[in-house]
């Protein structure tokens, strides 16, 4: 049975269901859709097990013609990365879902068919072996997103959603042409297209010196601008600010995690020789990325803004330890793309929940807000220690094998990255202290009856999310096991060919 | 010979081990979770879980301490907590006579400041939530000392951290606790860096963090030379950090916002001697480098007198007692630097007793002054409050180093190792701040006990319950005996017997070789010396102010008024920090956010921007009129024809 | 005449002006109906080259008038086409002159 | 004769049908939907021997009328074409009075010229074919012949493209002559030499010229907008895909089969045309607020995109060829799409197709508006819709011709980013703004709602399964 293809177009499938509900009824519109993304769940935990059982490199695969002229067919298979990030894309999105119930009341119909649609393409993007299935469904994660920002964002939400689709589309659409270029190359060596779009097929065949360094660039550029990693990160404050909570969640927490796998899954791996070519680049960035989002996330007044910074700085640990081409550096780049799913989505929820009682997230207006609301301060402490690495949450073990897998590759990059430990806790507790400690503030006084403490609700959204970064953060161990084929995989085919 | 034997070697700890952690932990979870329904019981769970760590504590730190559980210590592995690749990081628990000697202050101290708090927080409404967060700290503690892999202890030294952030800031609604728990937490991380960078090196080099496999290598020699001293001191980043030495001792003082019981277990007789605890517990690493050695030494002196220095003229009770604890604590590290290993450890526990006491006392002062901390609004409070007085007073004689208490035993072996070890600069000023400790100490007692009252209404000034009570006359023994205990005979007490044979191997990385101790020779002088340092400094103390002197003390002040200013400000390193670190930073970042805005995100809009101008400019040549388009078809026919022409040659 | 007759050249040369003047006047003038004349003008120029190449071209010989013939249908067809809306322009502007006809641009 | 009769079948059928159409107009006069009706049933027999002709391949008038997949691929995109046109016409011009016979007769003659163009083996027919299929344009643009937009848009467009038909005339007559004969493959192989008379490259320089009007190249473009805007919402659906495809095979004739010799002279000339028209058609779009006037530039831009597909077919791809008609069915889907989805909102005369009227459609129509965005997706390039798969087909030409081709799939990419401002703006108005007040009147109706339906399926199956087409594609070039 096709599960993978369930997983994928279940939420699809749920759409069109939901499309066809009064929209008179918003309730059993929103159940509906919390039910469809219950079931994606459920069915992806089904995979996460099975994976192991199925052995060989990629699980479940799937592999129909689909247009045989071009050798383009539909293959899908799941290995432990993406699996894990299958299900972190599954949980997620039910928890968006369910976080979505109060915040969007206008056009609710259409909002959660937005959503489910969404779902289906991240889904596909982490499950599709086909370049140009991978690129169909990278493209299509954009629609629904356009419109969740456009529709349901802030004030400015026009401006942030069109700045965040044509960035995607530019890197995006050079990437085509690599793929294309790329499958025409196995095409021109092999005398016919079967397998010119097929990954493990493609993987360690392309010897074209000009095809690796000019297909790396582009593939490079598209995920770079999705992680996104300096200086193509300007999109990404604007879309976080202007989204609804949902949105942000689902985009720091999924969206980004498109660019960092695929660095692991397609750029490095069909172009070694390119990649090694710009590594020495890609981790500069990178550690720009982390010192520098850390610095800017410091003077921040916006809190959604600061998160999104803080974003740019922990995705530059992703790219930093793929670079270094080592088995801790990966193992961790990993690890922090699980965490910082985890981590940040969580502060994101939060954001909004406090949002909601609010309408505000400028945080000198803040101040004081544990004495009303102890509990929901007690959670964003939790998930902000978690982002500043505390050992024991999740965010400690990704961040530490980063910079020991940098250490390895060159000491001092890992000093320099190192001193975010200072910044994080800096940009953090700092905010922290301004919004939460201290007399509570006139603006605050303010709302009165309306500043309530965290609903049930909204501890269930967050309690799984927390529950996982104890797990994760005391037995890493789980996840990077799970991960651990793939990344020897990936380390085989990281190899560069020129090398030696 | 093995000093320290392979894990596997070790004897395997007793199962109930990781009850020493689990209890805490699960009096945290437990009070965290229902805590706040138990109202004024929620101290029950939390109190017992530690009384009974204590015992056990102390079923294991007696054995080590007598060397019951045999010269490696014993041991006991968990589970593998970070693995990658070939890389595993462990945890597992390890308890050998340096791990007793910190267990029984930890444990000690700990569950007095839990009974102590009973009282002392009785009236604060969230009671529970400062017992949930002791015993997290408890746990984090015990985890630091029991673990057997660095990385592990560098995740209990960021949890101590963290337990230490959120006690500072307790009282959370207001605004200066919030601060200085932020500054703690965020001064710790800048040692922390070092640390864990060191700690990477000791991977590429050792392939592990096993405190064992990572010594036993130094000890073959496998890491010397720079990369000793770089890694060693990279370690003792995070030892200055967490020991509050300069130059990040900053936080210390401003911790004192948390609640006292927290300043007395945390910031006097426990967290704060991680540091110290680090470095004994990588002796040979640090004697594998002589330069770091050196540094060690430098910054422990030099915090000591520099601390000493502040000490002398602060007027709030507890921030005297901070930078006394800054002092000694840079006693300890002076001696870690010289080599006297034992002798910090000694002077490690009996200042964590007499230290913890003279905390605990000032907070007795405080509840019974209702919550003033100004020396200057004290005095004369001895015949109020006997208890507290008598009890502080036998602190005050401890910490001033006058025999036979406990505080004459360890610093004395500091000094005169120092000295025999050929640190004559480091003895000479740890004479002076032996001198000034004791000064500064009956200073202290002066203005709060002595001379006539000057609390605005001490009507209602009274003796605080037993529960505060009862800890201090505890904590009153130690302070008195346990230095005889512990370190007599001379040179061969429990503890130097105890503790020896883990610090051979870095002793004989140094070459230093113990001739017998000679009562009628160098040592017998050297004791005199620091024995008379000290009653000279308290004499001249309890002259100054066992009575009213303010006159006097008045000229002094005036005659030194920069030096009166430096030392009362801190010598204005806060301020440093803040025009460098703070504002300087805050600049710093300003900048990049405005490039971020106008550079970065300038650029991207901007290549828009252009595109729709080229647009607009471009829309113009639609003139509408067909001649003008007639003409631009001839015009692009005449230049295809040329270029056809041109291309075709 | 006979001399000239029997070469190809000046024919074309001949079709070349014409169709040269024929596209002048449609750049120059600004009466839609002239323009129109322009246009045949230059249709004719090619009818010319047509014969002549026809003529003279053995391979071509006897295809010159059929294509002529089919050119002046297509211009015939053309001409009654374009006045039609010359004149429904007329109606609507009052003007024959196109160089009002800019209601639309940019 | 019979044989030829059989072969012209599809041809003979259109025309009679047009003649059908009129008689039906006299027996019924001011009756809108009959000539439709007989219109519909002509194309509906048209289309069926089209198919029944598609496998073989059989000639006619002396081998230059030859009929086979390829005319069978051209004609039936033509049929749905210009059924489309007339199913969304009605609705508009019988809300403005304007008759429908008079459009199913010009468009059914128009299709014939398209077969014919489709058909063709020689200049001579060529350029009656072409010609048979331009005219009855300008009578289209000029449709509403008592609103002076529509007139003044007419007279542009026919003024200067019986100018440009001059010029390629003038180019074609002499390459007739230089070539020696008038038949395309004859002057591929007598120009097989690559050698190059000045002669010849005057008569390459006319047609290039005279044929870049054709398929609105820059800086031949100029009529489109004007033409485009000027012409009833419908009628410009037409305009915008049915000549551009006739033009795309004009070229295809010309260029990749009779100058084919020659490709390393206009080539170059290409790339850089190319380049010019799909940057100008984008840059000017982006600051249209008109709709209907943006959708021209765009289809300027889409004139670049197509080109790419020449150029690499010029450079020996037959993939080029393929990616060409490929993306000539998905335009005509996605664009007819377009213009009907603007026909719907001109209900009512005299109503605009401003952006601003679209301003929150998407609250009081959402199907509508759902339908909008498919084929401004399509236009766009996002998969799975027409467009996504058509832009791709031609860039991976472009890709496997190398060198210039290469470049410019990257400007074109490149381009597409730039494009997606302006299709995406519009999306903006339908979702993400307020109502407009006075909100606009969206018209209904069968036909109208199945003119879109139509688009619409055809948008999104040449999407999910391009499949079929491109096998319909690759057989009509195996020949």
């Amino acid at each position: 049975m096709p599960i993978l293809s369930l997983i994928i177009f279940a939420p699809l499938l749920g759409a069109l269901g939901i499309a066809f509900l009064p929209s008179s009824r918003p309730s059993l519109v929103r159940f509906a859709a919390l039910g469809v993304s219950l079931i994606t769940f459920v069915l992806s935990l089904g995979i996460l097990l099975g994976i192991r059982a199925q052995g060989g490199e990629f699980a479940f695969s799937e592999q129909l013609s689909w247009i045989p002229s071009f050798g383009i067919t539909y293959h899908l298979g799941v290995d432990g990365l993406s699996g894990a990030l299958v299900v972190l894309t599954t949980l997620l999105s039910w928890i968006c879902i369910l976080a979505s119930f109060g915040p969007i009341q206008t056009r609710v119909k259409e909002y959660f068919i937005s959503f489910l649609i969404l779902e289906t393409g991240m889904l596909g993007v982490f499950l599709s072996l086909d370049l140009f299935l991978f690129y169909i469904f990278w493209e299509i994660v954009l629609v629904p997103m356009y419109l969740i920002i456009g529709i349901w964002g802030g004030a400015d939400r026009i401006y942030a959603t069109i700045k965040f689709v044509l960035y995607t589309l530019v890197g995006s659409l050079l990437m085509l042409v690599a793929i294309l270029a790329t499958a025409f190359s196995h095409q021109a060596v092999t005398g016919s297209w079967t397998g010119a779009f097929d990954l493990i097929a493609l993987r360690g065949t392309i010897a074209d010196p000009t095809l690796q360094i000019l297909g790396f660039a582009a593939f490079a550029l598209a995920f770079a601008i999705k992680v996104p990693m300096f200086p193509f990160h300007t999109w990404l404050p604007d879309a976080h600010v202007q989204a609804p909570t949902a949105g942000s969640v689902i985009l720091a927490g999924v969206l980004l995690k498109l660019g960092g796998y695929g660095f692991i899954r397609f750029a490095i791996p069909l172009f070694p020789d390119g990649a090694h070519l710009f590594a020495p680049l890609m981790i500069a960035l990178s550690v720009i990325a982390i010192i520098y989002g850390a610095l800017v996330a410091i003077v921040q007044t916006d809190l959604k803004k600061l998160i999104a910074y803080s974003s740019v700085s922990h995705m530059g640990f992703v790219t930093l330890g793929i670079f270094t081409f080592n088995q801790q550096g990966v193992d961790g780049a990993i690890l922090q793309m699980l965490n910082h799913g985890l981590i940040t989505s969580g502060l994101f929820l939060l954001v909004g929940i406090g949002y909601e009682r609010t309408h505000d997230r400028e945080i000198a207006k803040m101040g004081g807000w544990a004495v009303r609301t102890p509990v929901y301060a007690a959670l964003f402490g939790f998930f902000l220690f978690a982002s500043v690495g505390l050992p024991g949450l999740s965010g400690f073990a990704g961040e530490f094998l980063v910079l020991l897998g940098s250490f390895i590759a060159n000491p001092m990059v890992a000093g320099a990255s190192t001193f975010v430990m200072i910044l994080a806790a800096v940009y953090l507790l700092y905010m922290y202290q301004r919004v939460f400690t201290g007399p509570i503030s006139p603006f605050l006084k303010g709302l009165g009856s309306h500043l309530t403490d965290v609903t049930p609700t909204e501890i269930l959204t967050l309690a799984p999310l927390a529950a996982l970064i104890v797990v994760f953060g005391v037995m890493p161990t789980i996840l990077t096991g799970s991960f651990a084929q793939s990344v020897q995989t990936f380390l085989r085919s990281a190899i560069s060919t020129v090398g030696q | 010979m093995t000093p320290i034997v392979p894990l596997v070697g070790a004897a395997t700890l007793p199962g109930y081990a990781p009850l020493l952690l689990l209890l805490p932990l699960f009096g945290f979870a437990f009070t965290a979770a229902v805590g706040r329904r138990l109202g004024k019981l929620a101290h029950l769970v939390p109190l017992g879980a530690i009384v009974v760590t204590w015992a056990l504590a102390m079923s294991l730190a007696i054995p080590a301490l007598t060397g019951g559980l045999g010269e490696g210590g014993a041991s006991m592995p968990l589970f593998t907590w970070i693995a990658s690749g070939d890389l595993h990081f462990g945890l597992g628990l390890h308890v050998d006579a340096l791990t007793g000697a910190l267990l029984l202050v930890v444990t000690t101290v700990g569950a007095l400041v839990h009974l102590y708090s009973v009282g002392y927080m009785s009236h604060d409404d969230s009671y529970w939530r400062f017992f949930a967060y002791l015993n997290l700290f408890m746990f984090s503690m015990l985890l630091l000392v029991l673990a057997d892999n660095l990385l592990v202890v560098f995740a209990a030294w960021e949890l101590v951290g963290l337990s230490s952030y959120l006690l500072i800031g307790f009282w959370y609604t207001k605004t200066a606790p919030g601060f200085a728990a932020k500054k703690a937490f965020i001064t710790n991380r800048v040692g922390d860096v070092g640390f864990i960078l060191g700690l990477m090196g000791l991977v590429v080099v050792f392939g592990s963090l096993d405190i064992h496999t990572v010594l036993a290598g130094v000890e073959a020699g496998a890491l010397a030379g720079p990369a000793a001293t770089v890694i060693a001191l990279l370690i003792f980043c995070g030892a200055v950090g967490k020991s509050a030495q300069f130059p990040l001792h900053v936080w210390l003082p401003d911790a004192m916002e948390g609640p006292t019981p927290v300043s007395a277990l945390i910031h006097a007789a426990t967290m704060v001697n991680a540091g110290v605890y680090l470095v004994a517990r990588m002796s040979p690493l640090f004697a594998a480098s002589h330069d770091a050695m050196l540094i060690v030494a430098a910054i422990g002196i030099f915090t000591a007198i520099f601390a000493a220095s502040i000490a002398f003229t602060q007027t709030d009770i507890k921030r005297v007692l901070a930078f006394s604890t800054l002092s000694q604590l840079g006693y300890m590290f002076a001696a870690l630097g010289v080599g006297a290993w034992v002798p910090a450890i000694f002077h490690l526990i009996t200042h964590g007793f007499f230290k913890g006491l003279l905390f605990l006392g000032s907070g007795s002062v405080i509840h019974a002054v209702d919550g003033e901390q100004e020396m200057t609004k004290m005095g004369g409070l001895w015949r109020k409050i006997p208890i507290t007085y008598a009890t502080m007073l036998i602190g005050t004689v401890a910490i001033a180093g006058l025999p036979p208490l406990a505080g004459f035993w360890s610093k004395d072996e500091i000094l005169g190792e120092a000295f025999k070890f050929g640190f004559t600069w480091v003895w000479l000023v740890g004479m002076v701040v032996a001198g000034m400790t004791a000064f500064y100490m009956f200073r202290l007692m002066g203005l709060t006990f002595w001379g006539k009252s000057r609390v605005h209404d001490d009507s209602h000034v009274h003796e605080s319950p037993w529960t505060m009570t009862l800890p201090l006359i505890i904590l009153a023994v130690p302070s008195i005996a346990i230095g005889a205990a512990l370190g007599f005979p001379f040179a061969n007490g429990i503890l130097v017997n105890g503790l020896e044979p883990i610090f051979h191997p870095a002793s004989v990385l140094l070459a230093h070789e113990h001739e017998a101790w000679t009562l009628f020779g160098i040592d017998g002088l050297l004791m005199l010396a620091s024995v008379t340092v000290a009653s000279v400094g308290t004499v001249i103390g309890v002259r100054l102010f066992r009575a009213d002197s303010s006159a006097f003390l008045g000229r002094v002040t005036k005659r030194l008024q920069p030096l009166y200013d430096g030392s009362r400000n801190r010598w204005y390193f806060d301020d440093l920090n803040d025009l460098v670190f703070v504002r300087f930073g805050r600049k710093v970042a300003n900048a990049l956010w405005w490039f971020d805005r106008r550079v970065v995100d300038g650029t991207v809009n901007g290549v828009a921007t252009l595109t729709s101008s080229g647009g607009r400019g471009l829309r113009q040549i639609q003139t509408g009129r067909v001649q003008n388009y007639a003409l631009s078809i001839a015009f692009g026919l005449v230049a295809i024809a040329a270029a056809y022409l041109v291309i075709a040659g | 005449m006979s001399q000239i007759a029997g070469h190809l050249e000046p024919y074309l040369v001949l079709s070349g002006m014409l169709f040269a003047i024929g596209s002048f006047g449609f750049l120059a003038r600004r009466n839609a109906i002239s323009m129109l004349m322009s246009i045949e003008l230059m249709l004719n120029a090619v009818n010319l080259a047509a014969l002549a190449l026809g003529a003279f071209i053995p391979s071509l010989a006897g295809q010159g008038a059929a294509f002529a013939l089919l050119i002046i249908a297509v211009a015939a067809a053309e001409a009654t086409v374009g006045l039609a809306i010359v004149i429904a322009i007329f109606r609507n502007r009052k003007t024959p002159l196109v160089d009002e006809y800019d209601t639309m641009r940019q | 004769m019979s044989g030829d009769l059989l072969t012209l079948a599809p041809l003979i059928t259109v025309i009679v049908g047009a003649i059908a159409v009129l008689i039906s107009d006299m027996i019924t006069p001011n009756h809108n939907h009959a000539p439709v009706a007989v219109a519909l049933a002509a194309l509906g027999t048209t289309a069926a021997l089209l198919i029944n002709q598609g496998g073989s391949s059989a000639s006619a008038l002396g081998g230059s009328y030859v009929a086979g997949p390829f005319v069978a691929f051209l004609g039936l995109l033509g049929v749905s074409i210009v059924s489309i046109t007339l199913l969304i016409a009605p609705a508009y011009l019988g809300a403005r009075k304007y008759p429908t016979a008079e459009l199913a007769a010009t468009l059914l003659f128009a299709l014939g010229g398209a077969i014919l163009l489709g058909a063709t083996t020689d200049l001579v027919t060529l350029f009656v074919g072409l010609e048979l299929m331009v005219i009855p344009g300008y009578i289209l643009a000029g449709y509403a012949k008592r609103d002076p937009l529509s007139t003044e848009g007419a007279v542009k467009y026919f003024l200067l493209g019986s100018f440009s038909s001059a010029i390629l005339l003038f180019g074609i007559v002499v390459l007739w002559g230089v070539a020696g004969t008038a038949s395309l493959s004859g002057i591929a192989t007598a120009l097989a030499s690559g050698h190059t008379s000045a002669a010849l490259a005057v008569a390459l320089a006319l047609i290039t010229t005279g044929s870049a009007f054709k398929i609105a190249a820059v800086p031949f473009h100029y009529w489109t907008p004007d033409a485009y805007q000027g012409s009833p919402t419908p009628i410009t659906g037409y305009l915008s895909v049915g000549p551009k495809v006739g033009a795309f095979v004009l070229l295809i004739k010309l260029f990749v089969i009779a100058l084919a010799p020659l490709a390393a002279l206009w080539i170059p000339v290409m790339v850089v045309l190319a380049a010019a028209t799909m940057t100008l058609g984008n840059l000017v779009a982006l600051t249209q607020s008109n709709v209907k006037r943006m959708l021209a530039y765009s289809s300027i831009a889409h004139t670049g995109y197509l080109m790419v597909g020449i150029v690499a077919a010029g450079a020996g791809q037959a993939a080029g060829i393929a990616g060409v008609l490929f993306y000539t069915a998905a335009y005509a889907f996605m664009n007819l799409g377009a213009f009907a989805f603007l026909t719907a909102l001109q209900g009512r005369p005299g109503a605009t197709t401003q952006l601003s009227d679209l301003a929150g459609l998407g609250r009081k129509h959402p199907r509508m508006a759902l339908l909008a965005t498919i084929f401004l997706l399509s236009l766009t390039g996002i998969p799975p819709t027409a467009g996504f798969f058509a832009k791709t087909y031609v860039i991976l030409a472009a890709v496997q011709a190398g060198g210039p081709a290469t470049i410019l799939a990257v400007i074109a990419v490149l381009n597409a980013a730039v494009a997606a401002f302006y299709y995406l703006r519009v999306i903006v108005y339908l979702f993400m703004r307020d109502p407009a007040e006075p909100a606009v009147q969206v018209a209904e109706g069968p036909m109208l709602r199945a003119g879109l339906l139509l688009a619409a399926i055809g948008t999104v199956a040449l999407g999910l399964a391009p499949t079929p087409i491109i096998e319909a594609v690759v057989q009509a070039l195996a020949k």
